[in-house]
């Protein structure tokens, strides 16, 4: 349980270690030079420096490739249910998480998976869980759509669309109450933004002027139906105005800008001045659930096709290339080895443990098992 | 399979039998229109309205944003002012983000209004586990619902009943909860063509048998049929009844029946603590108190929530294999 | 049931006969000379004409004596239950419904009875249905919080704080559906834009166009809670940005201003152009439920007095007689006449039976009279 | 008057036996604080918690907008990240407009998370009629929680119970479902001045008597009382008892009871068709079943809303004599 006291706070402390924790692990990919003062993209006084870019590379590339093999394993049959894939809005979970320590947390949508590998899940729990296995982050209870890492202070995808903002309100007000400086950050849809208990959440948190920051994952759909469909407005970053609250709206596409933008929105949390809402643009490569997103009937391929042209791990990797932040024997080496990870997660989640069928009412109760 | 009637059998699945009540029913009346997530442009995410976007366009056939209060609101408001909507709500979890206005405004409003509203509304929703949804996305809640007055609750155990009973909620005047079963929906059984209505608040004797009753409800019918068949080589005659509607529930065919075969087990999906299933075996004990030679049994889903685990999943959701223990064990405690 | 197919729409024609009706039976009230280009508050091109004013006055007189009387029953322990009471709120009710008509609906809140008289609610029914007998409006089953009167198009008083605004847009939607120029008006209080079901129903009404206009009686408390300390905004009007509809603030202790609003919004809403939010000022009197509005704990008396300065009946009637609309003498008569109404209907309440023991299952079901 | 303990009697009123606990609980226990709607400069509309917001400050007695589900939201993310919340639904029938966040994510939480999560979260509200606040604002729901795996629900009958079972609900580590009763608000009862606990899940025998049980809730154990008192005339000697927790229930102390009596009856105040007295009486006949001479009767609210006029309301709420009644028909019913 993230106790509200492990956190530290500035950005470039926030960032450092875990870096470097990834270039413990992964020495290859920190060898290129590159002045940071040199990053084309760089984009305001914030301190987006060589690290960083490594670092929202690093969780992009995490993300994207276990997407991908979740995606086949789903396809394939051999993953249960119904699985929500990040792929396409890497940069968010990204972009956000890169400001995050483990003290802060965080509540997620049905479409969790992204935010809980930048946030640094493990890829052995988290294939375990999918695949219903004993040694899951859930202990195969909860699967794709439950998936959580309270120590990490990953409190949850969620079911139900809306289950998070007042959750998230909650674990702000407990580090508020604590006096800690940790954040909350909490993902939502451009769907889930309307439900009513995001109004309700958004105004509680202006009022009490918690520290959290509400993330819309605006991916242009509810499932099948597109924004227009669903609310009368193009900026769901518009409803701050109904809190009180200032609204940012950030190209999703681009980790960069969703690092900046996220940095103003948690600093000013964390300073206590209070929640933020923050837009990002971005979009759903795969289908609502499982892989394929095109030639289905809700959306041009031109559209798919259009977006793709702007994906924000390959056009990232591009950038870091171009502007010699890294070399693409890095990349690809780093790519591998991200591979080589997700393979052993993926050995292990299938040779591991079912769950026994003595477990079904265990943890049900935090102390008795539960009545029959 | 469940039903007496199957002559020049026409065999649909479930879901289609489903689907053409609902187009049956907005052919025959201007006032009946169709709402909530995802029904238009794709037909609804288990198919249920798959086609009536473009028969009936989009004026009756109506796409809403994801906000489950203002879409049985828009039903409720829409019936006081004389409509007769179909308020679909994807999965019967999320019957909670709306709970209000269900039992405190669908539900009451005509008793609180003094009789003076009509509210023809029928809220159409998905239930059951068995598809590794896990905890929010696998309930049986219609205890919840039977509770409230003013509302009536079916739940079709196969796809004659499914369109019999969509017919019947959508021509009743009250709001009436249906509530189906996704491992239902490729189900196939005889369906007729035509328009037509099974009463609600009727019975229906299964499988007749004379020394053992099990009242079963939606997918459980099938799991207690079968049940009931493995019970055969125990020397048992198991009549099995589908009580079709809960809320209001059929206590004189369910009693009539113990009161001739004296022992009798409830079945459901949905937990079994505080289940309707609660309810029918309270009825029962109380009715034909003096006929039973055991007391009355009750199989329901353990005290836990769905687990997502196919391996635990498995061993959540009653079978005919837990419906038949349950039988055999109820004998044991016969007095 | 309103069907949707009697209602007349432009203003004229809507207040026309309901101050005729008045006149018929009120023929002193309506004799004091008055040129409708004199009236000093007339503030925009629209009709308000001598018999608008008239029609203003006579339906705030009528809440105002209602709720005054029913007070002093509650008081006085001749009425069961809890009634919140509308004093100081009358504007607001009188100047949106002078526009409707008998097909137009309302939504109301737990504070009904003032948009009930204001659309033209029968005392002896009201008064009946507040003190539980047989001949009220709900036969006594609703009592204050549930008080309706579907033929008038008013779909209930409700317990639930929120609990209107979803079915209002349900209402409208059925306007729309059958093609009529009928009006749905939502009211909700400022603590209710808290709740999610505001937030929901305000969404869904842009999206589809509906009409219906969102009229917000900020009265500065949501229960014994200012507004300061439920949301972080001042103007509720802020919030139709969250939905792509147009906003309006008006005083809503001046019945004209609401008038003159509240006719642009409906206006709107009959050419199919959607919904509006409509937030009026405004200030209760008395206590969240009861009478004493003075020398609470929440709130201090010099804020009531101030207000009370511009009590929206009594400077009304000021303004009437200085501009010579009508008289001192035609008021009082008019007075008279009402509580003489009042207290012949609560005569008739009084005397009529309670409902019966047999009546308690009747009503639950539309067919068949409940199951045990 | 419920309670066996009554010495050196310090008699206070329920309302604040209540309020007592939670300014202790809130003295020992720098992580508990209590949010809801006017709880804080109001001291709460039933007065709960008067007097907190001047010992505790804004901190930790907090006013929420009328948001539910954002202030159950609230007590779940705090609970999760290790504060001790009391969370309060000012009405229970409020219930419905934060549902989901109760029994989708209050309850599952730690199922979910595979046991990783703790939710030490209480959240307390008023149930019950008699004051002629109608449908919206007089319901008792708590079979709706009952149902929910993940939650426990208690439902204390006297001042002493509310104190007990207030401190045992916010000491426990899971989510607790406190349900109190207007009219019992202004009951008095001896309630000790220290911290005491109630366990949770173990039931009181209030009266003890030989011949018939009556197992109730809430207030209804004060009516039951009444009852077995007026029953003593027909030659009854009526155990009551209070199982003071409903979720889990303490099905042993009352099927013990019933194995000594042979007869029995449950009472509550809720709606009887698909009550908690359902699950109780489905129970008892089925641990009990060879020791009972009767059926296990059931006495609740007739399947309608709570009406507002009085003189409906009053044959609406169950009373002693409705117990006592109902007693004497199932006597009638002996086999
Ligand atoms: C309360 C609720 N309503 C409906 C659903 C079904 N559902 C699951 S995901 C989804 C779409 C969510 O859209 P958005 O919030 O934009 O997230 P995205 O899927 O685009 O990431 C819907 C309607 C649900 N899970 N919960
Ligand atoms: C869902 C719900 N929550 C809380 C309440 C209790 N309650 C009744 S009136 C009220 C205040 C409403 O404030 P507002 O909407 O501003 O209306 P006002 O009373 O000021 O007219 C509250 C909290 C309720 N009836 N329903
Ligand atoms: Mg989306
Ligand atoms: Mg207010």
């Amino acid at each position: 349980m993230a106790d509200g006291r492990k956190g530290t706070y500035p950005v470039a402390e926030t960032v450092a270690p875990v870096v470097a924790e990834y270039a413990r692990r992964l020495p290859g990919c920190l060898t290129a030079p590159a002045a940071v003062d040199s990053i084309p993209w760089r984009r305001s006084d914030m301190d987006v420096n060589r690290e960083v870019l490594l670092d929202l590379h690093y969780r992009m590339l995490r993300i994207r490739l276990f997407e991908e093999e979740a995606g086949k394993l789903s396809e394939a049959g051999r993953i249960p249910g119904a699985l929500h894939l990040y792929v396409g809005e890497e940069a968010v979970a990204a972009g956000v998480m890169a400001h995050l320590t483990d003290a802060d947390q965080l509540t997620s949508t049905h479409r969790g998976h992204g935010h809980l590998v930048a946030k640094g899940g493990d890829f052995k729990k988290m294939y375990a869980e999918l695949f219903g296995r004993s040694t899951g982050y859930c202990k195969g209870k909860g699967g794709s759509m439950h998936i959580a890492d309270v120590d990490l202070g990953m409190l949850g995808a969620n079911g139900i669309v809306g289950g998070g903002p007042p959750i998230a309100i909650g674990a702000a007000f407990a580090n508020k109450y604590r006096g800690t400086r940790n954040v909350t950050v909490c993902f939502f849809g451009d769907g889930a933004s309307n439900e009513g208990t995001f109004h309700e959440a958004a105004n509680m948190a202006a009022l009490y002027r918690l520290p959290v920051v509400f993330v819309c994952e605006n991916n242009g759909f509810g499932e099948f139906t597109p924004q227009a469909k669903h609310q009368a407005i193009r900026d769901v970053a518009d409803r701050a105005t109904s809190y009180g609250m200032p609204g940012l709206i950030v190209d999703g596409m681009d980790a960069v800008a969703v690092y900046e933008s996220a940095g103003e929105a948690i600093e000013r949390a964390r300073r206590g001045e209070g929640p933020t809402l923050l837009e990002a643009k971005t979009y759903r490569f795969f289908d609502h659930v499982g892989v394929r997103g095109m030639g289905v009937s809700y959306r041009a391929d031109e559209e798919v096709l259009e977006w793709r042209k702007r994906d924000p791990l390959l056009s990232f990797e591009q950038k870091l290339v171009e502007t010699g932040v890294t070399d693409q024997g890095s990349i690809n080496a780093l790519r591998e080895r991200v591979l080589f990870e997700i393979n052993e997660a993926i050995t292990f989640a299938q040779e591991s443990p079912f769950p026994d069928e003595s477990q079904l009412l265990e943890d049900v109760y935090a102390v008795s098992g539960g009545v029959r | 399979m469940t039903t007496a009637e199957a002559p020049a059998a026409r065999e649909i699945p479930y879901v289609s039998a489903v689907n053409e009540a609902i187009r049956q029913l907005m052919e025959a009346d201007p006032d009946v229109f169709i709402a909530g997530e995802d029904v238009a442009g794709y037909g609804g995410v288990f198919g249920v309205s798959r086609g009536l976007l473009g028969e009936f366009g989009e004026r009756r056939v109506v796409d809403t944003p994801i906000s489950e209060s203002a879409i049985v609101g828009l039903g409720v408001g829409a019936a006081a002012a004389g409509l007769r909507p179909i308020i679909d709500i994807m999965f019967m979890d999320f019957m909670g983000v709306c709970m209000d206005e269900v039992v405190n405004q669908m539900a009451k409003m005509r008793y609180m209004f003094g009789g003076k509203a009509r509210l023809p509304l029928t809220l159409h929703t998905m239930a059951g586990g068995g598809m590794n949804m896990a905890a929010q996305h696998s309930q049986c809640l219609e205890a919840w619902f039977c509770h409230i007055p003013g509302l009536k609750v079916v739940m079709p155990s196969g796809a004659y009943e499914a369109k019999g009973l969509m017919v019947a909620a959508v021509r009743d005047d009250n709001p009436v909860i249906v509530v189906n079963n996704k491992l239902s929906l490729g189900m196939k059984a005889h369906v007729p063509e035509e328009l037509y209505e099974i009463p609600l608040g009727k019975a229906n004797i299964v499988r007749p048998g004379t020394n053992f009753t099990i009242v079963a409800t939606g997918r459980m019918v099938h799991e207690s049929v079968r049940a009931a068949e493995m019970l055969t080589a125990d020397g048992l005659d198991v009549e099995v009844i589908d009580p079709r509607t809960l809320q209001p529930f059929d206590t004189e065919t369910c009693v009539e029946s113990v009161r001739k075969t004296h022992r009798a087990l409830v079945a459901h999906e949905a937990v079994r603590f505080g289940g309707i299933g609660a309810e029918f075996a309270a009825q029962i004990q109380e009715e034909a108190f003096d006929y039973l030679d055991a007391p009355v049994g009750r199989v329901g889903a353990p005290f836990a929530p769905v687990p997502f685990s196919p391996a635990l999943e498995k061993h959540y959701i009653p079978t005919a294999d837990t419906i038949a223990a349950e039988v055999r064990r109820l004998l044991g405690k016969q007095g």
